[in-house]
């Protein structure tokens, strides 16, 4: 049985379907990429599944356990954790407590977490900015704290929006190198949203391809980037005339 | 990030005419008037006489319609500023002092202080905007509301440093009862009642149908899209704040005849405005004059319904339950 | 924008955390602090007890508000409960204020949780908090001025004992216990903000109040740890209630519940910096002195201020001007912002 | 008439444009393209003076354009349509597009504008007692454009226009595009509805992670593998 199931998730605001009728299985341990262009309903699906919003209809199910519609503490509790597109770190702390906080959220000792996020921020590459405050950071640095705090929870499934965007190709290498070794070394599975293309034919094992709210299709990387929707809900429709 | 598009993109909706009134809510207009029906009907059950009750009806209309007008000034200085403005009653309290000064010390009939209270509190909330307060616009939602705290302490604490805490008072000439509906009523509260209405109908207008009043009302609505027609949105705000501040400035002068002045008057008028506002829903000009009449009825219908308490009361319990079942206001439109 | 990270700086030793700093100085404050009314004249020493007052009751606002990020505009309302449970409990039922002052705690408490589950439960924010905050207040005013239970607008005023006794906190006017206890008090409340905030809880109100989505995406119940935010405080500022009683043997409830209460509980938070440790006690140190210096420059004035000989209100007229200049100037607050000036350093 | 040089700007910590060159000519339509986060938007709102870039210069029409307040930019004529198209909900159509004469609310025959505005737009016509936030998403970008019409552009900068319109009704926003490019407007389009916009452009630019990686005419682009590559990865 899958690890994390989707069916039939649909969300309506003031009218538009933003989220329609989307269903979809992640097994244990393998990576899904969701794509689609502006406005496809990704964050939504996301925040849809993370809890931050109800949906309208649809189920999501974690481990054999219905988790629709459970405020987003109770699904992060329940071992799935998320990363937002525009980084959010707490502001007033500095990286290692915001760790810190993330390692406490997950349960482990006052005395330990500080020591436990140490291990986190260096796993993450993070060591250079352990100690300096959020405000400032470079985008890459934010990203990766972003991941960070979510891996701290120890989370079964990790929900990645965007991880990549606003990295320049040369940060974004080793951010790839880490998600693979999550799966290998940790077993964490992963559904991450993603617009660069190269990392999700890198990294995913399936691709979702979200279109006006809605699957247009779901297969292999080269399946779907050789499919002519996928290319012509990207690049637009050619006119006819 | 990827925004939501207002709306679906349907193109078989009709064109529905839109004027103002036909987009006012009316359910909810109709359920908050059958609850002024119902606490009629209770302090009627509560006090037996038709007489107590007709009086406390016009007078919580009369009063109501004063507190209508400081509202829109507060809610027109949210709507458009996004500021919550502690120091509106103290405003009010200066206009307050003003008239008295001009009356009392100049011999000027009390509704003609207006010509001059007007224009002159229109120029200190014009001062205040763009010396005080433009400082923090954009600024955390605390940082605003800590400067109007202070410049409302500076201002009350000022009237009582230069006059003393003595209270004062302004009498109309010719002031006498005046029987309406089988209610008596100062002659005093009346004029304020349609003073106020007056100048309510005259901001109307101002924001409806001029093209100023459009422009503070685009900026109410998206500044980032008035900035991109060529609005200086600062010099909107700066006059916005003005027009805020003489509807205190304006409510002060009519209801100098009704009030013992003091430098305290201000902050009761200021709790009042608040719970106008978000009865009217933040923003909402019309809803603030609909809000004051409700908060005035509610001030004096509750005297009756809950006797030996504060009428007061009565307007924090109706606030307390509009904020948290419908903070949006009364009238605010639904959604979002 | 540097591209790779740097593994130089890889095994780096832990900083150390604040807190037992805080702490430290918090036991040399004790310590320094204890034998001052043998400096002061009955004068200064009331002077110095306002300042601890001031400072408890800041601290119980900067952890709601501060470090809770819940802004409240009506404190008064802790503060009256403290003041009137111990005024009621010893008037009426002839109760140490001891006891009161552990009863007022746990009503304010009580209070503060269902103000707190109702308002966030209905997710009110900024403003509209405030406004609720502000609203309970005044509610208590208008109900404890109209209700015979707690004597209407007369207040209580605390009966005079023929003798000093610790039972009944009441000592000789200029009797330095009051210090103690007032001293006593703030240390307690510099403790419970130092300790909550190193707490999980504590961490857990920051990261909230830092961002409530982010914290509740990492499985912390945002509004559970927002509403014992609240109960904490409230606690705290219950106790001013009672020292307040005791010292000054009066209170009504314009005094009790009235927002200038809640805004003497603001301003020293605020001068002295948000969402500090140090802030509001800094904030008391500079606001208690000046209603005396106000009053005595307006006893005597200089002759340009002859008129306005023997008025009220300028200590107040100056709150509003430093606080005003603070926000547009140093909106991190005295301590806030010498803080940024060493760490630049 | 649009000259930017060198321009690099991003939010607070987080840089977004590096070191972009481009230029808009009289009477062409330009369009930047790019994946979605490559930094198109930014670059519309350091343009328009929502953003103050970090370095770089930017020129209007001969004149310094970096630091002047956005307001005082429309009036020299750079006028921007933003993406979520920030029109004033609460007020309605005719409203929305009087308030497009904000700045030239003392010349005699502006309203005239508003005419060559309807015969553009029939449908707002139509429409012009109604509200701005019950109109279709077609319509409230036709409304946006109105709009700044009204303004008197000298160039106009679009950010995406087509998104959440169905293909149609894309064609018909591009299609006045073109008019308005004849009546002698210069537009930046910013789009990622890649195909579309390049067959439409007399020249074109791809973005990608900030900075200018193509350039060339639009038909040129249109055909090019490298854009594909840009948008899909291939």
């Amino acid at each position: 049985m899958s690890l994390l199931t989707v069916e039939g998730l649909s969300k309506s605001f003031k009218g538009l379907r933003a989220v329609d009728d989307v269903s979809f299985e992640v097994e244990q341990g393998a990576i899904l990429g969701i794509i689609g262009p502006n406005g496809a309903g990704k964050t939504t699906a996301f925040n849809l599944i993370a809890g931050a919003i109800k949906p309208d209809a649809g189920t999501v199910t974690l481990d054999g356990k219905d988790i629709t519609g459970h405020p987003p503490h109770k699904i992060a509790a329940a071992g799935m954790a998320r990363t937002f597109q525009l980084m959010r770190p707490f502001y007033s702390m500095d990286v290692l407590q915001n760790v810190t906080v993330a390692v406490l959220a997950g349960g482990a000792s006052e005395k330990s977490a500080r020591d436990q996020a140490a291990g986190i921020i260096e796993r993450i590459g993070l060591s250079q900015w352990r100690d300096s405050p959020t405000e400032g950071l470079p985008t890459a640095a934010l990203k990766r704290l972003e991941l960070a705090r979510a891996l701290a929870i120890k989370p079964r499934v990790l929900l990645l929006d965007e991880v990549l965007a606003g990295l320049v190709p040369a940060e974004r290498e080793p951010v790839l190198g880490l998600l693979e070794e999550l799966r290998t070394q940790d077993g964490v599975t992963l559904v991450f949203v993603e617009h660069i293309m190269a990392a999700v034919m890198r990294l995913s094992d399936s691709v979702l391809v979200l279109n006006l709210g809605q699957v247009l299709t779901q297969g292999s990387p080269q399946e779907v980037t050789s499919d002519p929707r996928v290319i012509e809900a990207y690049l637009g429709e050619e006119p006819s005339a | 990030m990827t925004s939501q598009p207002m709306v679906a993109d349907q193109e078989t909706r009709t064109p529905t005419p839109s004027a103002w009134w036909a987009r006012l809510p009316w359910l909810r207009i109709g359920i908050v008037l059958a609850a002024v029906v119902a606490a009629i009907v209770l302090a009627y059950l509560r006090s037996g006489s038709t007489v107590v009750v007709t009086q406390a009806v016009v007078t919580g209309i009369l009063i109501g319609g004063v507190y209508g007008l400081v509202a829109m000034g507060l809610t027109l200085i949210f709507g458009v500023l996004d500021i919550v403005n502690f120091a509106h009653g103290s405003f009010l309290a200066i206009a307050l002092f003003l008239s008295y000064y001009l009356v009392a010390g100049m011999g000027m009939h009390p509704y003609l202080a207006l010509l001059i209270v007007l224009p002159a509190m229109f120029l200190l909330g014009a001062l205040v905007q763009r010396f005080v307060l433009a400082g923090a616009m954009g600024k955390p939602l605390e940082n605003q509301l800590l400067i109007t705290l202070g410049i409302s302490l500076v201002i009350e604490n000022s009237l009582l440093l230069f006059f003393g805490a003595n209270p004062r008072s302004v009498s109309l000439p010719g002031d006498q009862g005046v029987a309406i509906l089988g209610a008596v009523a100062e002659l005093s509260r009346i004029l304020a009642f349609v003073g106020a209405l007056v100048l309510a109908g005259l901001l109307f207008l101002l924001l409806r149908r001029t093209s100023l009043g459009t422009a503070i009302r685009a900026v109410a609505a998206n500044d980032a899209g008035a900035q991109m027609v060529g609005i200086d949105t600062r010099w909107i705000y700066m006059l916005t704040f003005a027009i805020g501040t003489a509807c205190a400035g304006a409510a002060g002068v009519l209801v100098a005849p009704l009030v013992t002045i003091e430098p305290v008057t201000g902050a009761l008028f200021n709790i009042i405005a608040f719970v106008v506002v978000v009865l009217g829903g933040m923003g909402n000009v019309v809803g603030a004059l609909l809000g004051g009449l409700v908060v005035g009825l509610a001030e004096q219908l509750g005297a009756l319904l809950l006797p030996g308490q504060s009428p007061l009361l009565v307007v924090f319990i109706v606030f307390v339950l509009v904020l948290l079942l419908r903070p949006q206001g009364l009238f605010g439109r639904s959604g979002s | 924008m540097t591209t790779t990270t740097q593994p130089a700086a890889a095994t780096k030793a832990l900083p150390k955390l604040p807190w037992s700093r805080h702490l430290l100085v918090t036991a040399v404050l004790a310590v320094v602090l204890i034998p001052l009314p043998m400096l002061l004249d009955p004068a200064a020493e009331a002077v110095a007890i306002r300042v601890l007052l001031f400072a408890i009751m800041s601290i119980s606002w900067n952890i709601m508000s501060g470090f809770g990020g819940l802004f409240s505009f009506g404190h008064a309302a802790f503060f009256g409960i403290g003041a009137y449970s111990t005024a009621w409990l010893q008037v009426e039922k002839g109760v140490s204020p001891w006891i009161g002052m552990a009863v007022g705690v746990v009503i304010a408490a009580l209070f503060a949780l269902v103000m707190g589950v109702l308002a966030l439960r209905y997710k009110l924010k900024g403003a509209y908090f405030a406004l609720v905050t502000l609203a309970f207040a005044e509610m208590l005013r208008l109900w404890a001025t109209n209700s015979d239970l707690v004597n209407r607008a007369v207040g209580y005023h605390v009966p005079l004992r023929p003798e000093e006794s610790w039972w009944w906190m009441q000592f000789a006017p200029d009797s330095a216990n009051y210090f103690f206890i007032a001293l006593g008090l703030m240390i307690l409340g510099l403790l419970v903000s130092i300790l909550f905030l190193r707490s999980r809880a504590g961490q857990f109100a920051l990261a909230a109040r830092d961002d409530d989505e982010a914290s509740a995406a990492l499985g912390i119940p945002v509004v559970r740890y927002k509403v014992l935010t609240m109960m904490v405080s409230a606690a705290l500022m219950a106790t001013a209630g009672t020292l307040y009683l005791q010292y000054y043997l009066f209170i009504d409830p314009d005094l009790a519940f009235g927002s200038a209460m809640s805004i003497q509980a603001i301003l020293p938070a605020v001068i002295g910096g948000v969402a500090t440790i140090w802030g509001p006690v800094i904030g008391a140190v500079v606001l208690g002195p000046l209603t005396d210096i106000t009053a005595t420059l307006l006893r005597n004035p200089p002759p340009f201020l002859d008129f306005l000989a023997g008025r009220g209100g300028l200590d107040v007229v100056v709150y509003g001007i430093l606080l005003v200049i603070i926000i547009l100037v140093l909106p991190k607050g005295i301590y806030g912002a010498l803080r940024d000036r060493w760490s630049r350093r | 008439m649009l000259e930017v040089k060198g321009l690099s700007a991003g939010y607070h910590h987080l840089q977004i444009l590096h070191e972009l060159d481009l230029e808009v000519h009289e009477g062409e339509i330009v369009a930047l393209v790019g994946a979605n986060g490559a930094g198109k938007t930014t670059t519309l709102k350091t343009l328009s003076g929502l953003v103050r870039p970090t370095a770089g210069s930017i020129t209007f029409g001969g004149d310094q354009a970096v630091g002047v307040r956005p307001s005082e930019l429309v009036a020299r004529g750079l006028v921007q349509v933003p993406e979520g198209r920030a029109l004033f909900g609460p007020l309605t159509v005719e409203e929305n597009l009087r308030m497009g004469l904000w700045t030239r609310r003392k010349e005699a025959r502006a309203s005239a504008d508003l005419e060559e505005v309807f015969e553009l737009f029939p449908i707002l016509l139509e429409r012009r007692k109604q509200l701005a936030e019950t109109l279709s998403g077609g319509q409230q970008q036709m409304l946006a454009i109105g709009r700044a019409l009204m303004t008197r552009p000298k160039l106009l900068m679009l950010d995406e226009p087509s998104t959440g319109l169905s293909p149609k009704l894309t064609w018909t926003v591009l299609d006045a595009v073109k008019t308005i490019r004849d009546r002698g407007v210069a537009v930046l389009l910013v789009e990622q509805n890649a195909a579309q916009a390049l067959n439409l452009a007399d020249r074109a630019y791809v973005l990608e992670s900030g900075s200018i990686v193509l350039s060339g005419t639009g038909k040129e682009l249109a055909t090019d593998e490298r854009v594909r590559k840009a948008y899909l990865g291939l």
